[in-house]
């Protein structure tokens, strides 16, 4: 019997994401099919070159809103796996800030629920992102 | 900042992201008249650092949870200011 | 100046497919998200037990097929990249037989267009996959 | 089979999946009268082998592209045998 818990795989971390040790991880289970979002630091904002990004978490209530998205998923669709996990610290152009996976025996409710975690984690996880230029930094979507 | 007012409640506010650097301080104690809202904090807040007034969006978490506008806050509460999140 | 052919990575291959190698190629696109869906194997089908699968295809069709999706995918979203990788051959329960990846400045239309490759290869790549039990075999979708 | 009609054009079928366990062959030659379509080659498969009767569907392809019932054959098409397909 599987349960919510063993299910779900939360991770805040600064060390690298890899796409590897998901697959790994999603082949455990009897899936169908799974949907994977990656996130990845673009080099261009509004036509600044971007050094590099700083990621800032308040990370006790990071981690616990990400589950709470993975457990509103699995809740809401009939899912095998879901794993959200998201870099904290140094980022560099090409490096994968967020990785979201989702395995179900049918794809329409892994596309919709990684569809609703990655829409989710970005109105309601608190991470913030730092764009740094040549010449200056940015909070991410602070402004209007 | 001096505050000299009588207020008979104190606070840890806790700053994320842009909003520590309007309060260039991580963590700062903060006095509020006892029965004070969430509401009635961000107003003096926006009142005494008029930068928050740029931002998109300001919410606060109280033990890690969202609260909204109308929470009333307590003696000692941490208080998380959560300006725009902008993970992913 | 990217061209479509640069684009667009098609295979259809004896080789075990790698999410890692994905990771790679999505890297070199200056991207914002990528959607990749990554079809598993399934244990069991109708209470069967599956012991492996065998995937037949008429590989130039196939093949052609496959980039007309990834052609008309770029046509129809502003894509960065899309990948379309599918198995023939011998697969075992937890092998990948389709993993496809589309890379896009926005998610909006990585995760559209990865939604259109496999649901427009299941239905127009001629792939035919054979579940063999323990007491015969039979070809997957061809009976109503 | 033995086909003692008289017929006038020549192509070869090449079967996958399903399609190749009815015929029993990977590629068979099939005699039909010149000028038939695709729609007159599957209504005598279907004569020959009643088991094409079961599939959910029968597509055929020509030059490696989908060709539609009304589509003309050439003597000497190679014509491929798509049963309903299952990847993924």
């Amino acid at each position: 019997m599987t349960t919510i818990q063993q299910q779900i795989d939360i991770r805040l971390t600064a060390s690298t994401l890899q796409l590897a040790a998901v697959q790994t991880w999603l082949g455990e289970a009897g899936v169908g099919g799974s949907c994977v979002f990656v996130g990845t630091v673009r080099n261009r904002t509004r036509e600044k070159a971007v050094r590099y990004l700083e990621f800032e978490a308040y990370i006790p209530m990071a981690e616990s809103e990400m589950r709470k998205i993975a457990e509103q998923s699995c809740q809401r669709w009939p899912l095998q796996k879901v794993a959200i996990h998201h870099r904290v610290g140094h980022l560099e152009i090409g490096d994968i800030p967020v990785l979201i996976a989702v395995s179900a025996a049918h794809r329409d409710a892994a596309f919709a629920a990684c569809r609703y975690c990655i829409d989710t984690l970005k109105e309601s996880v608190p991470i913030w992102k730092k764009e740094v230029f040549e010449d200056g930094e940015e909070w991410v979507a602070a402004h209007p | 900042m001096i505050c000299v007012c009588l207020q008979d409640m104190e606070v840890t506010l806790i700053a994320f992201g842009i909003a520590r650097d309007i309060l260039q301080e991580r963590k700062l104690n903060w006095e509020l008249v006892s029965g004070s809202t969430i509401g009635d904090l961000k107003a003096a807040l926006h009142a005494t650092y008029p930068d928050f007034d740029k931002l998109r969006s300001l919410r606060c978490a109280v033990n890690e949870e969202y609260v909204s506008d109308t929470h009333t806050v307590q003696e000692g509460d941490e208080i998380v200011l959560i300006p725009p999140v902008s993970g992913g």
